[in-house]
Parts: structure tokens; C-alpha cells; sequence
């Protein structure tokens, strides 16, 4: 069966450390899972990656996770109120961009957001609004632009900014919104626009220890980790910037 | 000492029928359509009367009055249906041995004894499609022989036979009759075979027992030329 | 392997396997239970099993989720009398599994329970046999094409179940990550090529089922 | 003109059988299990035999070389089968209906009349699990006859029904054929039926056609007396 | 209506009862096809057939897209000759439900053509009727309980489908939105409300269904 593979003894015991992750932060998270495991032999790290509001209805409904990593404060806010997670170890991890991607062979020219409203630009798709954070991001720049209303006909509202990705790279739409770290893991679009500063409140990534842990000191040992130079160098790789 | 005093309202006519029987042969006589079958399935449990009782010995089978009814399986009564209903999903033999209870070297020898009686010794691997329908009429005789009951009814049980087989057939249901001594209920269309095995013959007509015997009964069952025994019949009912 | 870990796919088959046992027997007792019965509100009833199937797999995770979960009725049984928990194993995804795939199941016995011969079964209530006896040796092989239909669905779907398993068993790679998880998991990080050897190998599951299935048959 | 010439390995036995009929009435004669319904089965083109040929008038039904088969909506034979499968889903009236190619005056007429004679003017709206084993026998009887056929085909279709019915029947089929005029094969274990309606009739065992009627042709069908008329037999064959 | 919308209800009713058609036609005629084929592949033919089933509908959303978006084959012939597209419609959810449906109408189907006596059908040939005929007052009629599992199936499958739907169909509200979708966004922004009035909803689908189909089949 799965989980009685023998182990070599080890003096110290070796504890499981629960992390749930937003999945858009897996291929950084798996490379610092083995640094991380070449320093702490005894810490055996088990991540639980996916949608952050499904991870956050997991923590609600009890399920063990000793660390969290949301993709928005929404998430971790909720779990805030409910008293859910350790309050004083929350802190921002990192921070992701907002950017326009089109195809690789595309011939748009598309500089800025505003070229969004081109008649040449007859889709555009973007993380629905209510549920997927890039989508909010996205909304709230359109409407800082000032060129939501008159996109509203373009629009596709998709599931999970893979799929935005996706209808970019098979090109059944023209254009997309979607994070810089999706728009590095494709080599099928290319990055055409980058929001401006300021025209969102900033893409934070925050991360906290919870209330219900058993681990706390392998806990701090590893939200202190992931803020080493080590694992910035990690997370910068993949297209993130550390929070201040 | 079977009592069968039922009433069953069937779509043209209701069938109200009485009678008691004792370890014998009796026999079910009367035109297509009524109620032979009908009082055979009353008797096995397979459908239940409107009204009246059913008791056989003991046991109550039936009552409408207080409301008692013994499921099928506790009768102890082989049937064996007008349309055979075998067992397609199992061979022969599996069908043969299905309502066994237990296996002994008795049983053993009773079904190598019906296998060679009713002439089926090369059959027992096959599957039912795989019979012609005189084979099949003598597998589900041989089922319901094999399943030793207290009661033994027959549907026309030897209506796809030839002449000669269904003779040898008819002289080895009364042997074992005599041998089990349990009450046997026929139904057949020919009154050489009622008169050849039945110790009674019940004439019915549209759901009721007649005591004339109906022009049928004049004829052979192949309504070429009258009866020559038939003026036996006097003695027998 | 360099590419594609084996544990997820091992897993799968695990999973899908043992639900299927789960889902045969309830499917099937449902379906005998549901024939006899008459009462008024046997279509609610009958809803209420095709419900997992209507639901986006996502709800019915969620709502496994809210009755498993440690403050869910079953949790908190589960926590006093044996002193475990079900959510984030390999048991929730069973669990996952045998739900969404009843309903396949349950209707498929009950299509193939309603076109078979009654006199056979009286016949062999005449030669003895009790309820249980009838129905296991001449209702269920009669029915069995049916039953086989509802097999091969029942293991195909729970193969494929994704939304309900990532909700209560989680997505842990080595430990509760089923051949779809990997899929979409492959799919995050852009890896094409792993997901679609993914995808080739739980087709290959699929053509050996039938595969054998249908030589399995043609061996009775 | 029906020509029959076939080979088809069965389990334990070849079929092996020949012969050639005009618009009479051929009786197939012999023991169970010996192959009538094979042969029926052939004729209808249900069952493919494995070498010979089958031709009615100039139409080829089978022949193994050059290879044709004519699938059996084609051939305009009704039959009737042993086991009368009739449809389950569909009522009394819509069954013997289903050959009927073409609703004409003509048709409504002999449903009327077949119905009459077959005596199932009360059953045309029930459901066939609702008859009892003779009604069904007739209505299949009434489905076969209803499809106008070039050729027809009986498998034992009277055995199921009582003397005076099955007498009427007999003479009311061999009318039939008198006005159709095509060829009617019948199979029965009634010699007196045989010899009633039969202008020949083939003796067969297993798979073969013999020129010694077998010992059930001596004895009436019922197994308990000889038939008188069985000296006649000689004129038949 | 302020809380619920009746459009996602009026689409996903449509996509269900158009897809139902579809799948009912293709699934039967499938059965039928593969009833009568003899050859080497057919268990491969039939895994291809189970395949909707058993991959996550992401990825037969993904496949669908591939083949119907702007740059794929069907696509382009969409294009070409009609001038049209359907990704993005509600065509496409049709097209979606029909698709990850059609394995439920196959294996019932055929599950229940298996069961039915061929002695009935040949006693229709005898009586003259084509094939097409036997098929369509014979098969059919006497495989009708399995047949009607596989509707109820693919019809409350179809009702619930979710992941291939929003893949080609998009979630467009107001043009593609179907109830999945709005449980799925509602639950996602802890509308439980909202999410639980759909899901009563859906529910009251299903239960309608299956009670019109068992009043159905005692009138008949
Ligand atoms: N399920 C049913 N519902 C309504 N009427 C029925 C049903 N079964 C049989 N009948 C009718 O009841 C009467 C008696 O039927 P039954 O089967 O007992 O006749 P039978 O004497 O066995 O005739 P046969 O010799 O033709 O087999 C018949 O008129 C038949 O039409
Ligand atoms: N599907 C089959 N496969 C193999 N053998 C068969 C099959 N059907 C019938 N047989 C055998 O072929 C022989 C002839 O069968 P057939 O049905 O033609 O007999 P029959 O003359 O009609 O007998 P009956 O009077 O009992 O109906 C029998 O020995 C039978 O066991
Ligand atoms: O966790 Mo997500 O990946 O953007 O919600
Ligand atoms: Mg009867
Ligand atoms: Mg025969």
C-alpha cells in the first residue's frame, strides 16, 4: 500500500508538515520542497495544492494543514475572522504582475490595455470576477482604465487562469488577462501589456501558520525558509517578486 | 389430503372452484382457457385467490380469512409451468439439480434414474436454447421430479412428446406416484392420458366444475375418432 | 520513469476497484430494494440517487466535504468511536468515487432488473429457494449484461473523478493524487506531454476493462 | 414447387435431408430431438445449413455454392413457432397485425374471420402474458395466417388446445390450404392429426428420412390405444 | 426573481432536452452498430466510446476545443463553409453534454440489447420486416427499461455537466451561463444561498424526470 515504504532510521523524529498551496505556485514550491528537504531531513513537507477558496473550505471543514498560501487576502481574510489561522504569523509572501498575453504568432499590435478596445480584438478572456482572483485584478484595472463597460461584449469569464491561458495558446481568443508566473510557464503566448502600477491594489500572496497546528516550530522553521535568499531566488525565477 | 375452496375473479369469468383430494393422481379437464393453469399456480403460491382457503394436510397455504399466506418456497410443491420456464443462464444438469436442498447419494441416484427415463442422458452440459422443444419439456419434468416434493403438479407435461415416449412417461409418473405417495394434479388435453393415469378427472368450464364431461372428452385428443375406452369414464369419476 | 510517477496511476486503480465493489453491492441492493417498494414518494427517492450524477462534482465534494469534515456528523462519529479521520486519504477518494458513480450503477441495475422474466423467478420459488437465493442465482445472472453496463460506467467514472476527490481527499502528490489530479496538476505547470501520457494511460485502463470484460463473456 | 436439400451438423447428429413438394400438406413425423424444427428453421431462413440448397418456385431461398442466402423477410413464409414467441410488448390484436403488409379491406375481413374461428374474439386488447397457454397457441396461429403467406410453416400448433378445438382447427387449416394453394409443412405427433390433414408425410430419425414409420405411429398420440386408421398409412407416403 | 436567475435555468432545461436527442440517436445506433460488428478492434472502438467517461471533462472540454476552436479542424470547416463558429455558444454546450453523455446512452443500450430474446426478432423477420423495422418495433420497444436508464442518465449527467462545458462553451452570462456554472461561481464567492436555490432547483429537474418517466411507463 501507499505510505509504509521502509524508512532508514533517523535519530531525531521526523514530523509532517501540512502546507496547502495555491496551485499557481506549484513548479516554485516543488523546487524548494527539495532545498528545503536537503537542510531539514526532519521535516517531511506534504503540500495540498489547489484553488485557494477550495483549499480555505478544507481548513474550515478541519482537514490538517499546519501552513497556508493563498493566492489573494480574501482567502486568508475569511479564515482570519473565523479565528482560523495564527493572526501573528500571517505575513505577504510574494506578489505577482497582471499582464495582456496574445499568441506567440500573433500580429496584433497591442502595446497597452487600452489597445484592448480595438475592433481588431474580438475576445477577450479573463479569471471570472466573482471567484478567481486575477479575475477580480483584471476587472478592477479595466475599471481603473475606465474601458470595462465597453469590453463587456468581448468577454469570456473562465474557471481558472489555466483556461484563460489555454483559449490564448489554441487561439480562440485574441488577447488575455492572466498572471505573469501563467504567462512564463507558456511558450505558446507572449507577453503584450503589463498593467500599470497602481492600477490594482498589489497581487499578494500571503501566507500563515494555523490556529490548529501541532508543528508550529517546523512551521516558523519553514515560512522562515521560503523567506531566505534561497528561496527568493526560487520564486523570482518562476516570475514572482518577494513582498516587502 | 389437499382442500382447494377458492374464488378468482379472471377477466371473462371468475373461477370458483372446490375440492379435496388424497395421495392420487388427479386430473384437470376442461377447454382452453378455464382456469386449469389458474388453480395450478393458486396451489403453488404464484398467485394469490380473491377469496377461500387452500390446506394441505397441516398447513395452511391459503386463507383469506384470517389473511394467511405461505410464500412459495415453504410449500414443498413442484410445478412444473406450462412453458417451462427453464433456466437459460444454466445448463441442463444445473437446472435438473436446482431445486435440490440437499445433496445426497439418493439424489444422486434419482437424477441418473430420470436422466435414463426420460431420455436425456446426452444432454446434461448443454444450454437450454441449445434444446428442441420435446428436450426441453423433459428437462423441466425432470427439475421438478428431482426436487422431491410433498405435491407434484403438471402443466401438460407431456404435450411435445411422440406417442411412444410419452406412453413409457405416462406409465412412469403413475409408478412413482404410487411409490411417493404424495398428490399429483395433471393437466392434459387427452383423456386417453386422463383415463390412462388419473385416479379422478375434475371436468371444469369456464371457472366451475361441470359434471358432464365436455364433447372433448368423446374424442381423442386428436379429434379424429371417438374414444373407444370412453365409456369407462363412469367409473372413474 | 522519468516522466510519469506510477503511484498516482496505481492509485487510481486502487481507488477505482475497491469503489467498485462499494458501488456494486449498494447500487445493486438499492435497486432490488427500490423494485419492491411502493410508496408515493419513490421518485424523490429515485432523484435523490440520480442527485450525485446532476451535481457539479465540486458540490457533491463539498457537501462530502461539510459531512466528513472533523465538525461533520460522520467526522465527529468517525473521531469518537475509532478515533480516525477520513478527509485528505486515500478512503475519502474511495468515498469520492462510490458516490459519484452510484447513481450509474443504480440505474443501470434497475433498467436491466425490470426486463427480465418473472416466471423464472417464480419457478425458483417453487423449487424452494428463498428471496436471497432467487435473486443471486437466477434475477442478478439474467440481469448481468445490465449489471456489466453498469460496471464498466461505475469504474470509468471513478477513474475519472476529479472534482469531488481534490475537495475531501486533497491533492498530495504520494499520497492522494489520482491519475486525473496529476492530469490537471501536469496541466498547471504547462507539462503537455505528462498529461497526456496520463490521459493514454487510464485510456489503456479503459480498453483492458472491456477488453477483458468482453472475453470474459464469450468464456461463460 | 419447394425443393429441399440440406446438410447441418447438429450436436450429436447430421441433418441430412431431401425432398421436393407442390401446394400440398407435408407432415414432418418422428421422434423428439430428431430435427423437424431444424428444418423448419432452415426453410424459414433462420438458420443457415451447411451445404445443399433450398428453392422455392424460381426463387433461390438458399445454396451453398455458388453462396446465397435470402434473408428471411424476403422468403414470404409465416411460421409459426413451437414456442410461439409471441411479442410481449404489443397486444393481442397489434400482434397478429405485425405481418401485414398492406391494410386492406381484404385483411380486415380475415382478421375478422380468423379470429372467430380461432375463438379469441374477446382477447384482442390483452397483453400476451395475460392468455392462458392455448389462447396464446391460437393467437400465434392467427399472426402466421394473417401474414398471407407464399409458404407456411407449422410447428406443432394445435398441441396446447382441447380435442374439439384442435379437430375444427385441423379441418378449417386444410380448407385453407385448399383455397391458398400453396404448401402448408405441419408438424405434429399425432398420427391421427397427420393422417387427418396430411397429403404426405416424411418420417424422420434422427436427421434422416426413414422408409419404416416409427412405433408412435401406431399408437394414437396419447400412447393408450392403436389407431384404427393406420393401415391406411400406406396410401399416404 | 432577485436571488436566482431563470436564465441559466431556461438554457441548461434546452442544452439537457437537445442534448438528450442527440445522444439518444447516437448511443442507440452505436449499440446497434457495434451489436453486430465482428472485429479484431472492437473493444478498442468500445474504450474510445467509454472515454468521455472516464477522462476528467477538463480535458474532453480541452480535446473539444482543440478540434471545434477557431484554429481546429472542425472549426475551420465551420469557418469555410458556414461562416460561423460554435465555441462560445450555446451550441457548444450542447455539443459538451452530448459528448461526455454519450457513453451513458451506449452502455446502457447495449447492456440491454444483450438481454433481449432473438427469438422475438426473428419472428419478426419471418413476418416480413426489414431490419430497420425488427430494430425499431421489436428491439427497441422490448430493450426499452435499459434505454430508459440510459436517458435518465445522460439527461441528468448532461444537467450537471460542468467542466467540458465551461471549457467550450465559456461562461458568458446571460448567453452560456448554465446552472452548473452559476452553482459552481455561486459557491466559489460563498453564495451558499444562491448555490443551494440552484441546486434545489436542479434537483426538482431531475425528480420531475424520473417521476414523468415512471408515470410514463405505468400508462402504457
Ligand atoms: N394475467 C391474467 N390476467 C387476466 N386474465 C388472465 C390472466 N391469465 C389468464 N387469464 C384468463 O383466465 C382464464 C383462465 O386461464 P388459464 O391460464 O387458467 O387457462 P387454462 O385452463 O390453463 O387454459 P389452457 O389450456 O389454454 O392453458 C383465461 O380466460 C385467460 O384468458
Ligand atoms: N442450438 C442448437 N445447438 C446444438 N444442437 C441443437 C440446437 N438446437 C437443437 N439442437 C439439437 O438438434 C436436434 C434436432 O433439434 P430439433 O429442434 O430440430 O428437434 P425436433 O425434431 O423439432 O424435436 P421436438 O419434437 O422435440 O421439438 C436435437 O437433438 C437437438 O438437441
Ligand atoms: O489558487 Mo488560485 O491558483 O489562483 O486561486
Ligand atoms: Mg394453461
Ligand atoms: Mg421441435
Amino acid at each position: 500500500g501507499c505510505g509504509n515504504t521502509p524508512k532508514a532510521p533517523e535519530p531525531a523524529k521526523t514530523v509532517e508538515l501540512n502546507v496547502s498551496a495555491a496551485v499557481s505556485m506549484k513548479d516554485a514550491l516543488e523546487e524548494i520542497q527539495k532545498n528545503f528537504a536537503a537542510k531539514n531531513p526532519n521535516i517531511k513537507l506534504v503540500y495540498n495544492l489547489g484553488a485557494s477558496g477550495s483549499l480555505q473550505k478544507q481548513i474550515e471543514q478541519g482537514a490538517p494543514a499546519d501552513v497556508f498560501i493563498s493566492a489573494a487576502p480574501k482567502q486568508m481574510d475569511e479564515l482570519s475572522d473565523k479565528n482560523l489561522i495564527n493572526k501573528d504569523t500571517r505575513k505577504n509572501l510574494v506578489e505577482n504582475k497582471l499582464v495582456v498575453i496574445i499568441p506567440k504568432d500573433s500580429k496584433l499590435s497591442l502595446a497597452k490595455y487600452e489597445d484592448l478596445t480595438g475592433p481588431e480584438v474580438h475576445k477577450i478572456s479573463i479569471g471570472e470576477t466573482a471567484t478567481v482572483p486575477a479575475g477580480q485584478y483584471a476587472q478592477e484595472v479595466l475599471k481603473k482604465l475606465g474601458i470595462w463597460e465597453q469590453l463587456q461584449d468581448k468577454l469570456v469569464l473562465a474557471k481558472d487562469v489555466r483556461t484563460v491561458l489555454t483559449y490564448v495558446e489554441t487561439g480562440n481568443v485574441e488577447a488575455g488577462i492572466v498572471y505573469k508566473t501563467d504567462a512564463a510557464v507558456s511558450n505558446k503566448v507572449k507577453v503584450a501589456a503589463t498593467a500599470p502600477e497602481g492600477s490594482h491594489k498589489p497581487i499578494i500572496y500571503p501566507i500563515a501558520i494555523l490556529a490548529g497546528t501541532k508543528q508550529l516550530q517546523a512551521a516558523e522553521e519553514f515560512v522562515a525558509y521560503l523567506a531566505s535568499p534561497e528561496s527568493k531566488a526560487v520564486f523570482e525565477k518562476y516570475g514572482f517578486t518577494m513582498s516587502q | 389430503m389437499l382442500t382447494v375452496d377458492i374464488t378468482k375473479k379472471l377477466s371473462h369469468f371468475t373461477l370458483r372452484i372446490q375440492f379435496s383430494m388424497e395421495n392420487k393422481i388427479l386430473v384437470l379437464f376442461g377447454p382452453s382457457g378455464c382456469g386449469k393453469t389458474t388453480i395450478l399456480r393458486s396451489i403453488a403460491g404464484l398467485l394469490k385467490p380473491d377469496e377461500g382457503k387452500i390446506v394441505f394436510r397441516n398447513k395452511t397455504f391459503f386463507n383469506s380469512a384470517p389473511r394467511t399466506f405461505l410464500p412459495p418456497r415453504h410449500r414443498n410443491v413442484a410445478y412444473m409451468f406450462q412453458d417451462l420456464a427453464l433456466f437459460p443462464h444454466l445448463d441442463v444438469s444445473s437446472n435438473i439439480w436446482y431445486g435440490v436442498k440437499k445433496t445426497t447419494p439418493k439424489s444422486h441416484v434419482l437424477y441418473q434414474k430420470l436422466l435414463s427415463l426420460l431420455k436425456i442422458e446426452h444432454l446434461p452440459g448443454r444450454t437450454i436454447h441449445q434444446l428442441s422443444g420435446g428436450e426441453k419439456q423433459r428437462v423441466a419434468l425432470a427439475r421438478a421430479l428431482m426436487s422431491e416434493p410433498e405435491i407434484l403438479l403438471l402443466d401438460e407435461p407431456l404435450s411435445a412428446l411422440d406417442a411412444e415416449t410419452r406412453y413409457e412417461l405416462q406409465d412412469e409418473l403413475k409408478k412413482l406416484q404410487e411409490i411417493w405417495q404424495i398428490p399429483f394434479i395433471l393437466v392434459t388435453h387427452s383423456p386417453e392420458e386422463a383415463l390412462a393415469m388419473g385416479n379422478e378427472v375434475l371436468f371444469l368450464q369456464k371457472g366451475r366444475e361441470v359434471a358432464e364431461p365436455p364433447p372433448s372428452w368423446h374424442r381423442n385428443a386428436n379429434g379424429s375418432s371417438s374414444v373407444s375406452t370412453a365409456a369407462n369414464l363412469q367409473f372413474f369419476y | 520513469m522519468a516522466l510519469v510517477e506510477w503511484q498516482p496511476v496505481l492509485l487510481s486503480l486502487k481507488v477505482a476497484f475497491i469503489s467498485l465493489v462499494f458501488v456494486f453491492l449498494s447500487g445493486v441492493s438499492a435497486a432490488y430494494l427500490m423494485k419492491n417498494l411502493r410508496i408515493p414518494g419513490k421518485a424523490a427517492i429515485e432523484a435523490l440517487f440520480t442527485l450525485p450524477l446532476v451535481l457539479p462534482p465540486v458540490v457533491t465534494g463539498f457537501v462530502l466535504l461539510v459531512l466528513i469534515g472533523k465538525q461533520g456528523p460522520v467526522g465527529i462519529l468517525l473521531t469518537r468511536y475509532f478515533d480516525t479521520q477520513i478527509i485528505f486519504t486515500p478512503a475519502a477518494a474511495v468515498l469520492a468515487g462510490t458516490v459519484v458513480s452510484f447513481p450509474l450503477m443504480y440505474q443501470s441495475t434497475k433498467g436491466a432488473l425490470e426486463s427480465i422474466d418473472p416466471t423464472l423467478e417464480d419457478a425458483a420459488r417453487t423449487l424452494g429457494s428463498s428471496e436471497w437465493r432467487v435473486f443471486w442465482t437466477v434475477t442478478v445472472p439474467l440481469a448481468w449484461p445490465g449489471l456489466l453496463s453498469g460496471m464498466v460506467l461505475s469504474f470509468a467514472r471513478t477513474l475519472g473523478e476529479f472534482g469531488a476527490t481534490i475537495m475531501i481527499a486533497g491533492n498530495i502528490p504520494g499520497k492522494t493524487q489520482t491519475i486525473p489530479l496529476a492530469i490537471y496538476f501536469a496541466a498547471e505547470s504547462n507539462d503537455l506531454t505528462i498529461a497526456g501520457l496520463y490521459v493514454l494511460i487510464i485510456s489503456a485502463a479503459t480498453f483492458s476493462l472491456i477488453f477483458g470484460l468482453n472475453h470474459w463473456k464469450l468464456g461463460k
